[in-house]
């Protein structure tokens, strides 16, 4: 059988309802990584709230993007971070008091900051904002060997910074050390 | 050798004589005059040369005149390094270098045991010098600086003794009232030359009254003018209100009294006027403000005189007093009679002083009249001498004083100035009665004097004595030599072309003195005044009678009874009106706090300003740091906020 | 000798000097102060040469003679231009005599770190003597600026107990108002870039002399210039820096800071805010003039109830500069030849009493007037040497003090008779606090503080009769011959008054 | 001349090679630490010679995201002799306490690299990817004594904010894209020529990157992170961190803000303006009350930011393309210029007294230098001086190059001119004090001796040579600042 | 609604904001970490809907993109190990206890 090319009722495409689905997944487990109690339950949201994007990014037509947030994101920063957590939990375990005493004005803040965000986004026409198309693989690669080449080039050097200094400052070295 | 190589020289002999004295002085020990008293000695000789030269008409009508070097070429204003010699000036010269000389004499006797005589003729020297430029000056600047010099060598000479507190403080307080007056003195200098463009003599007496008569100088400006320069006379010569530091000045040793304070500088004041009259005789007012100030000068101090316990603040106070009658006799416009008054008021006044000098002396620098009496016996010359200076400054015919005194109150007769011939007459009385009241305390009646003292009493070395001797003979003669005959004597010759144009400008004819008429009556009335004055006295105060060879006894209950009769005219007298208390209160007291108030207000307002910024920027810092609590999350949220307001502003003021 | 850059030599003399100290072993403090004071003397006869190569008739540039110009910053038209004119001259004569004096007087007193001492007062000489020169206003800020630093180290390391205080004061307060004529100057400059379209010459003081700059730009710099050398002279109420440098300050300090830093703020006005701005000026004189007068009473008023030898020839020295600022913002030829001659007997005459103030206070470590008397008797010939410049200061005729004030007096008179009046007072104030004082100090019973030194109280050294005796001996000069400056200074000084005399006020202001 | 490709990257690129031959070197013979500081100094000689060998072009190379231009040369200059100095004068302070200089110098290098990637970007996403090579090794020099919990703790501070306004930055990057539909320079700048009205999404844009770069120049108020992180890092890292970061971020604001979105300057300028005043007043004052030498420099570095920016405001209230404008981008140039070696000097006194562990950072460490050590007194003098704007020095020109450039705008930054020499006269008072207590005040009996090594002094003496040459004779360097200001001038 | 760059933007700034009230209110370092994460991810998000809105954009936006993702990963890298390091020091992972400099 074949769905029909809108929802009953609704009058939606199925991408809205897609997008709605996935929107309403980001906004949630963003928002439980934020206010969760127990740390390591953040960092769990935090790969559901990465996949939920990567979603997106295919709903939005970037295959390649999409892949690559699955890749780097979910496969390495998330785990990336839950080591980290896992190398920093007090015996106490999660710590009592999670968030600042300044929580319901950084609330405040977030929000407005927020709100005037998506407000100038709605006010303002974006005068090239033309028809959706979805992005070839083949467009991006020529680019990213083409003009972005040094772009490329900068992101390994960086990449490679990182990682030496991470070792270095990571790694427990028992040289004897004075502090100054 | 040409004149003004002479005029020249009587200044550069002195200077010559203090730098060498300052220099080596010191090694010459006893003989410290060497140096300075025949450099003076010299100065007198070659000052009458020229004096002669002046009176015997060798400069001719205008004088001599003439410029060492521009002193101060300052664009349009310039003042050359001018002398000028007239027959004023010679009279003054003759005062001057003579009592000069004898007072230099008379110092190597009294000084002769001070360790610091060395210093003593440098600063005599120093004097002489800046004694002579006053009287030669060519100009007001010149003057002025002379002006200050005399007082500076009054400060020094007044402040010899200075590690006792009174002369020091009595040093200082002169040069300062002096200072007050030559405040007035210096602006008046600067009004003449804002208005006329010079300041020479000539040029200035030319000038002045020209365009006076053009009517581009206002009565009232010519008034202020003539006022201010008189502020530096009235300084210089003690008049009343400044009249306060010429008693202390006391403080230094008898020869300077007698030099300084007596015969010389203190008469700077009258000389200038004179020299001034081209100016104020133009203008009524000052020249009545002239004679009421002196001649209230002289009544003030005499009865001041009446009751001082000190010989020499006697004599200062009859100074005060003479002087006032010379400024009445130049408020009167009797000139010619002030100059007369001046000269003879110098010998005999400088006689009393070296006198009183050799009586302190004689009774081991004791000065209270109190410890005295019955001298005359043990110190003779001084004695005798003293009684001629008493006579000649009680106006007893034929003595000196009594004809310059005379002309002056012949004077304020004839040019209608009753009220100042009548006070000039009780003066007059009251100086014969203070003059015989010091001779009583000091030479007459039982001695006083302390007993370990007593038998030492001696007369003084000749160095002191000669110098009375020829101090004498002039207090004596030089009335009749100058004055006679009455009206038309050497004096009037000398110095009438002087003051022709004062005259001219007060419309004065000098009519001859008629013997057998008022005048004759003025010189019988003020003489028997003086008389009388003596006459109680003696009653009073006790008397030797020299050719009698008998005594009249002193009557001290009968003063004191007189005394309680009026007992708050006497404490007045005695405390001197308690002028010197008001100073103390107005300028020590007052003065103090004001300073005090002023530099409080310095300290804590002004600077108080200052450092109040230096704090609040402190402040302001050390708030402001507490805003990096070290929190991240404030740091964050800060940030957060700084962003929303630049965002607010970018999309509200900057979009659209 | 033409073609010889003298001002660079002159200025090149202490700036060697100092080098060479530089890489000096400091195991040899009298090689030190020996170079140091060659340095100077050298600098001090070049002056001398100087002096003696000049005509006063000559007109030169502009009226300056000497005048050498190197571009700098050429982008900027900024260059080193060096000139003298007679009024430059005189201070710059001045300030190399000032100074050797200054380091002979040091000689003794200064035992600690004598390296760093020589080298800051050479420097500080540079400094002083560039301001007189510099006929570029960028490079007389640099000057300026250069003086500061010297000083500052002067007083702090070398000074008294509260010299940190002090130093800090002075050149916080210097700072504020030389930053705000730097905005000034660049303002000008750029004024006259704008009008001309080229930076060239924008900042040579013979250019911009004669620019007539709009009335806006005049007011504010010439502001900004006021206040900067109203702190240097200073004027009340500017004034409260001084008695702190001074009292901390040790001898030579006090007596270059008297002698000529003071100086650079009057010939600052003289030189650039007069000539620069005569329409400010003209609309500002009132104003200062009133300042002037309150300084000379209030300073002298002040200066009678200190109880510190240092604090009363400062408060002295805030009446005795009030003098210099009158005489410049009257206008008149008198009173403006008075105002130079009076910042140079101030600068020997003060500097000299700092030097005698030296003098008791190695002695005593003290400087309290009541703990003193009874000096006469037992120091007679520093009594005397003291004495004849505390007469001197108070403007005892025959001496250098007494022409230049009279002058101010006369010229003032002419044009404000009141105004003369009202500064005269202080011929009586002048004597009261410099009489008193040393009544205090020299007169009267020995005190009993000074018993207490017995065999330490000596009279004075050779060394400083040698610091004493020239200065004496200008004193009594310019005292009797006051030609010798007033020939030099004349021209400059009409020069500056026909440029003030053609501008007029700004008519805006509430006292015009 | 004409330089294309490769050769226009051959100053970075050797920088890039070095950094990775350190590291190699480091691994080859571990512990050797002197090989690593040879090599890089080295390696960075070669790379200035390279610099000014190559010269400069005005063509973009790469697909148009870099170039070489004057500017592009003088910032790689500027920023190769930060690192050069920085090594010098660094291994005082690491060996005693046995931080490795291998890693130090790598990393180094890498944000030195980061920063010539920002000189020379054409593009803004190149410009993006330079400044993160720029401040991630940065956090990690500010943590890099990790044993030691003031610098960990200034780095994560350091690094949490810097993410923070890193992302905000981005942000605003993003939005530019979507406005301009372009990342690169001359295009944005040519699209945002034409706009007329400025969108809501393009100001929210402008202020999103406005924050971005106040923070990464520590302007107020941006600033919170500066003094911590200066103060926890290892002294020669705070004197790197103090200039090379700073001076990168004014490079980049020059790329972005002059270059990119210069048409849209008049709209910036207020926000600038007032930028400039809260900081050097608040930098300034705040300095005034710190005991800590460290925290004392960096309140007076954000006071120098706001000196900095008032050339930016000059040049953004001038109209377009006045010499106002040039003279103000040209005094922020020297200003960097005469900055980088005034305070890299005087960190390096600083690092030369805590030669020896233990000595803390307190003024009062300063005690008696002047006795203690005449030359390193002196030489400090003569920053602080510098520091103060005192002439003869690079301080003063440079300041009133700055005040100058105000001074011609004219309107609101000559009152920017006034508000900054009144800082200027706050500020001699804290530079002064230091001077106090090293001639004034007499030293602890305990007192270290200084730690004294040839690289040491070398630093030194470059640092303090260029402070008196370049002050004495700003003309060297005008015309060099003078060229790299019209290169911005006359983009489009 | 799915085929309009407004909702995406603003999907992109509901995650921006709540990545940082993340950031202002967690005390754990890590925790703040994510939350720049989640800033930079909708950083991305936005990015890559302009990239499907906007033609010009359509291919860069993904090389920007993955650029992006790399730095983010560069910087988790280094920010961990800080961390880590920080945590050797001081034995917690709350930022707010890290107050030894302060003013």
């Amino acid at each position: 059988m074949t769905l029909p090319e809108t929802i009953p009722l609704l009058g939606w495409t199925w991408n809205d309802l897609l997008f709605l689905i996935l929107a309403g997944t980001l906004v949630g487990t963003a928002l439980m990584v934020v206010l969760g109690r127990n740390i390591i339950r953040s960092g769990l949201w935090l790969i559901l709230c990465f996949a939920t994007l990567a979603g997106l990014y295919a709903l939005l037509g970037n295959a390649i993007v999409a892949v690559a947030q699955v890749l780097v994101y979910m496969g390495a920063i998330a785990v990336l971070i839950l080591f980290a957590i896992m190398l920093t939990q007090t015996k106490g375990g999660p710590a009592a008091l999670v968030f600042h005493h300044q929580a319901w004005a950084a609330a405040i803040a977030a929000i407005v900051i927020g709100g005037l965000l998506a407000i100038v986004d709605g006010a303002s026409g974006w005068p090239l904002a033309g028809e959706f198309m979805r992005t070839s693989t083949e467009a991006v690669a020529a680019l990213l060997f083409g003009d972005y080449v040094l772009a490329f080039e900068i992101v390994g050097v960086l990449l490679l910074a990182a990682v030496i200094g991470g070792v270095f400052l990571a790694k427990r070295d028992d040289s004897p050390e004075t502090p100054g | 050798m040409g004149m003004p190589t002479l005029v020249t020289l009587l200044l550069v002999l002195p200077m010559v004589g203090f730098v060498l004295t300052a220099l080596v002085g010191r090694r010459l020990a006893t003989r410290a005059g060497i140096i300075a008293v025949p450099i003076i000695v010299l100065t007198w000789l070659i000052a009458m040369i020229v004096v002669y030269t002046a009176l015997s008409g060798g400069f001719g009508e205008e004088g001599l005149h003439f410029t060492l070097y521009e002193w101060i070429p300052a664009g349009e204003f310039r003042v050359p390094f001018s002398l000028a010699v007239d027959n004023l000036t010679a009279c003054l010269l003759i005062v001057v270098t003579t009592v000069g000389m004898l007072v230099h004499v008379y110092s190597v006797g009294y000084m002769a045991h001070d360790p610091g005589r060395w210093r003593f003729f440098a600063y005599l020297n120093l004097f002489m010098f800046s004694m002579l430029l006053l009287v030669l000056a060519g100009n007001f600047l010149l003057l002025f600086a002379a002006w200050e010099l005399v007082g500076l060598s009054s400060y020094l000479l007044i402040g010899f003794w200075y590690p006792r507190r009174s002369a020091a403080i009595a040093a200082k307080k002169a040069f300062l009232v002096n200072r007050v007056g030559d405040v007035g003195f210096a602006l008046g200098i600067m009004a003449i030359w804002t208005t006329v463009g010079t300041l020479e003599f000539g040029e200035v007496f030319e000038l002045l009254p020209e365009q006076f008569h053009a009517g581009e100088i206002a009565p009232w400006m010519l008034f202020g003018i003539a006022l201010l320069l008189f502020c530096g006379a009235v300084g210089k010569s003690a008049q009343f209100p400044l009249h306060v530091w010429l008693p202390d000045a006391m403080e230094g040793p008898t020869p300077v009294s007698a030099l300084i304070h007596a015969a010389t500088m203190v008469n700077a004041g009258v000389y200038f006027v004179a020299r001034a009259n081209p100016i104020f005789s133009l203008s009524p007012a000052a020249m009545t403000l002239v004679a009421a100030i002196g001649i209230f000068t002289a009544i003030l101090a005499a009865s001041i005189a009446l009751t001082q316990k000190d010989i020499k603040r006697v004599l200062a106070y009859s100074t005060l007093s003479q002087l006032g009658y010379m400024f009445a006799a130049l408020g009167v416009g009797a000139y010619i009679a002030a100059i007369f008054h001046l000269m003879t008021h110098g010998f005999f006044k400088g006689l009393l002083f070296l006198g009183s000098g050799s009586v302190i002396h004689a009774v081991h620098e004791e000065q209270d009249m109190d410890r005295m009496g019955g001298l005359w016996r043990k110190i003779p010359v001084t004695h005798w001498t003293m009684l001629i200076g008493a006579l000649a400054i009680a106006g007893i015919p034929p003595l000196a004083g009594f004809f310059s005194k005379d002309e002056i109150l012949g004077g304020a007769f004839e040019n209608g100035f009753y009220l100042v011939w009548l006070i000039g007459a009780f003066v007059a009385f009251l100086t014969a009665f203070y003059m015989f009241r010091l001779m009583g305390k000091t030479f007459y009646g039982p001695s006083h004097v302390d007993p370990t003292v007593e038998p030492k009493i001696h007369e003084s070395s000749r160095w002191m004595t000669i110098p009375l001797v020829l101090l004498a003979i002039p207090s004596i003669a030089l009335g009749m030599v100058l004055g006679l005959p009455l009206g038309e004597g050497l004096i009037d010759q000398w110095l009438e072309p002087v003051f022709e144009h004062a005259q001219e400008n007060l419309g004065l004819t000098h009519e001859p003195v008629q013997l057998f008429g008022i005048d004759g009556l003025i010189i019988i009335g003020s003489t028997a005044v003086a008389a009388f004055g003596i006459a109680i006295a003696i009653r009073l105060f006790g008397f030797h009678w020299p050719l009698r060879g008998s005594d009249t006894a002193p009557r001290p209950e009968r003063v004191a009874e007189l005394t309680q009769r009026a007992p708050a005219l006497y404490r007045a007298s005695f405390h001197k009106w308690w002028f010197d208390d008001l100073n103390h209160v107005l300028f020590v007291v007052i003065g103090g706090r004001i300073a005090n108030g002023l530099w409080w207000f310095d300290r804590a307002i002004v600077d108080g300003t200052v450092n109040g910024v230096g704090d609040v920027v402190q402040g302001a810092g050390r708030d402001l740091r507490r805003i990096q609590t070290g929190r991240v999350q404030n740091y964050a949220l800060g940030i957060a906020v700084a962003l929303i307001v630049v965002a607010v502003y970018f999309v509200i003021a900057v979009a659209g | 000798m033409d073609g010889v850059p003298m001002l660079t030599l002159i200025l090149l003399a202490p700036l060697l000097g100092a080098l060479i100290i530089a890489f000096l072993p400091r195991r040899y403090p009298d090689l030190i102060r020996g170079t140091a004071l060659l340095a100077a003397l050298v600098a001090f006869a070049l002056s001398l040469a100087l002096l003696s190569a000049f005509d006063p008739e000559a007109t030169g540039v502009g009226g300056f003679t000497f005048v050498e110009s190197v571009p700098w910053i050429p982008s900027f038209g900024i260059t080193y231009t060096l000139g003298i004119d007679g009024i430059s001259l005189v201070l710059v004569v001045l300030t190399t005599l000032l100074t050797w004096i200054s380091i002979l007087a040091s000689v003794r007193p200064i035992t600690d770190r004598v390296k760093e001492y020589m080298i800051s007062f050479l420097i500080l000489e540079v400094g002083m003597l560039g301001v007189f020169m510099a006929l570029d206003l960028f490079l007389f800020y640099v000057f300026w600026e250069i003086v500061l630093v010297p000083m500052y180290l002067i007083i702090g390391i070398w000074g008294g107990p509260n010299r940190i205080y002090a130093t800090l004061k002075f050149v916080l307060y210097t700072l504020v108002g030389s930053l705000l004529m730097l905005v000034a100057i660049l303002a000008t400059a750029y004024a006259y870039a704008s009008t001309t379209g080229s930076w060239q010459g924008a900042f040579d003081y013979l250019t911009l002399r004669g620019f007539g700059f709009d009335t806006a730009l005049q007011v504010g710099a010439f502001l900004a210039f006021s206040l900067a050398f109203a702190i240097k002279v200073p004027m009340w109420p500017f004034h409260t820096w001084l008695p702190d440098a001074h009292v901390e300050a040790p001898t030579a300090g006090s007596v270059i800071l008297a002698g000529v830093l003071l100086k650079l703020g009057g010939y600052g006005f003289l030189r650039f805010a007069l000539p620069l701005y005569p329409d400010a000026a003209q609309t500002f004189a009132p104003l200062i003039v009133v300042l002037s007068l309150i300084a000379i009473i209030y300073g002298a008023i002040v200066s009678i109830v200190q109880p510190d030898l240092k604090k009363l020839v400062a408060y002295s020295s805030v009446s005795h500069m009030g003098f210099v600022t009158l005489g410049i913002f009257v206008f008149q030829q008198q009173a403006m030849d008075g105002a130079i001659l009076q910042m140079v007997n101030h600068g020997l005459i003060t500097g000299a009493l700092f030097l005698c103030v030296g003098v008791i206070y190695e002695r005593t470590h003290d400087r309290t007037i009541a703990r003193m008397g009874g000096l006469a008797a037992h120091t007679p010939a520093y009594a005397a040497a003291f004495g004849f410049f505390m007469l001197a200061s108070v403007g005892l005729p025959g001496l250098a003090g007494f022409v230049g004030e009279f002058l101010v007096f006369v010229g003032t008179f002419a044009v404000s008779p009141l105004a003369a009046a009202i500064a005269a007072l202080v011929m009586v104030f002048g004597a009261v606090y410099l009489l008193w004082m040393f009544q205090r100090v020299a007169f009267g019973p020995l005190s009993e503080f000074l018993k207490g030194l017995g065999h330490h109280l000596t009279d004075m050294r050779p060394i400083e009769v040698l610091t004493l005796a020239p200065l004496a001996g200008l004193t009594v000069i310019f005292g009797l011959f006051p030609g010798l400056l007033l020939d030099l200074i004349q021209g400059p000084v009409d020069g500056i008054i026909a440029g003030l005399t053609a501008s007029d006020a700004v008519a805006w202001l509430p006292w015009r | 001349m004409e330089t294309t490709g490769l050769l226009a990257l051959a100053p970075l690129i050797v920088v890039i090679g070095v950094a990775i031959l350190v590291v190699i070197v480091d691994m080859i013979r571990p512990g050797d630490d002197r090989l690593a500081g040879v090599v890089g100094t080295v390696g960075l000689i070669v790379a200035l010679a390279m610099v000014v060998g190559v010269g400069s072009g005005d063509v973009p190379v790469m697909g148009g995201t870099y170039i070489r231009d004057p500017l592009t040369a003088l910032l790689d200059a500027i920023f190769i002799v930060v690192a050069i100095l920085t090594i010098l004068t660094a291994p005082a302070y690491l060996r005693p306490r046995g931080l490795p200089l291998g890693e130090f110098t790598a990393t180094l290098l890498f944000a030195i690299a980061g920063a010539m990637v920002i000189a020379g970007a054409r593009d803004l996403l190149i410009l993006f990817l330079g400044l993160e090579l720029l401040v991630l090794p940065g956090y990690m020099l500010a943590g890099y004594a990790k044993r030691d919990g003031y610098s960990t703790e200034g780095a994560i501070k350091y690094f949490l904010l810097g993410s923070f306004s890193s992302a905000i930055f981005l942000f605003g990057l993003a939005y530019t894209w979507g406005y301009t539909g372009t990342t690169n320079i001359s295009a944005v700048a040519d699209a945002l020529g034409q706009v007329t009205a400025i969108s809501p999404a393009l100001a929210m844009g402008l202020a999103l990157l406005t924050v971005g770069v106040a923070f990464k120049i520590a302007a107020v108020p941006f600033h919170y992170w500066t003094p911590d992180a200066y103060q926890g890092s290892p002294t020669p890292v705070t004197g790197y961190l103090s200039v090379g970061p700073k001076v990168a971020a004014f490079a980049l604001i020059l790329r972005l803000f002059v270059e990119a979105l210069g048409p849209l300057q008049g709209d910036i300028v207020n926000v600038v303006i007032v930028l400039s005043t809260l900081t050097m007043t608040l930098g300034n004052l705040v300095a005034i009350t710190q005991d800590n030498i460290k925290r004392m420099l960096a309140y007076s570095s954000i006071a120098h930011t706001g000196y900095m920016l008032v050339g930016l405001a000059a040049y953004g209230a001038a109209p377009a393309g006045s010499p106002a404008a040039e003279q103000g981008l040209q005094g922020l140039l020297f200003y960097s210029v005469a900055y980088a070696f005034m305070n890299i000097g005087a960190f390096a006194v600083v690092t030369a007294l805590q030669g020896v562990p233990g000595v803390t950072s307190q003024i009062a460490s300063f005690s008696g230098l002047g006795r203690r050590a005449p030359v390193a007194g002196a030489v400090m003098t003569l920053f602080l001086l510098s520091l103060t704007g005192i002439p003869p020095t690079a301080g003063f020109f440079a300041k009133a190059l700055v005040i100058l450039s105000a001074v011609e705008a004219g309107g609101w930054a000559s009152v920017l001119a006034v508000i900054a020499v009144l800082n200027a006269a706050i500020a001699a008072f804290y530079y002064l004090r230091v001077v106090v207590y090293m001639y004034m005040r007499d030293a602890p009996g305990d007192a270290k001796p200084l730690s004294d090594s040839w690289p040491l002094r070398l630093g030194l003496g470059l640092a303090a040579v260029a402070t008196i040459l370049f002050g004495i004779i700003p003309g060297l360097i005008l015309p060099t600042t003078q060229a790299a200001a019209q290169v911005l001038l006359l983009a489009p | 609604m799915s085929q309009t760059l407004e909702s995406y933007l603003a999907l992109s700034a509901i995650l921006f904001a709540i990545g940082t009230f993340g950031f202002l209110a967690r005390r754990n370092a890590i925790a703040m970490l994510m939350s720049i994460e989640l800033m930079l991810n909708a950083v991305n998000l936005s990015i890559i809907a302009f990239g499907a809105f906007i033609p010009e954009l359509n291919g860069d936006a993904a090389v920007i993109a993955l650029m992006v993702m790399a730095v983010a990963a560069a910087e988790a890298t280094v920010g961990l190990a800080i961390v880590i390091a920080i945590y050797r020091n001081r034995r917690t992972p709350l930022v707010d206890e890290y107050t030894q400099m302060r003013e």
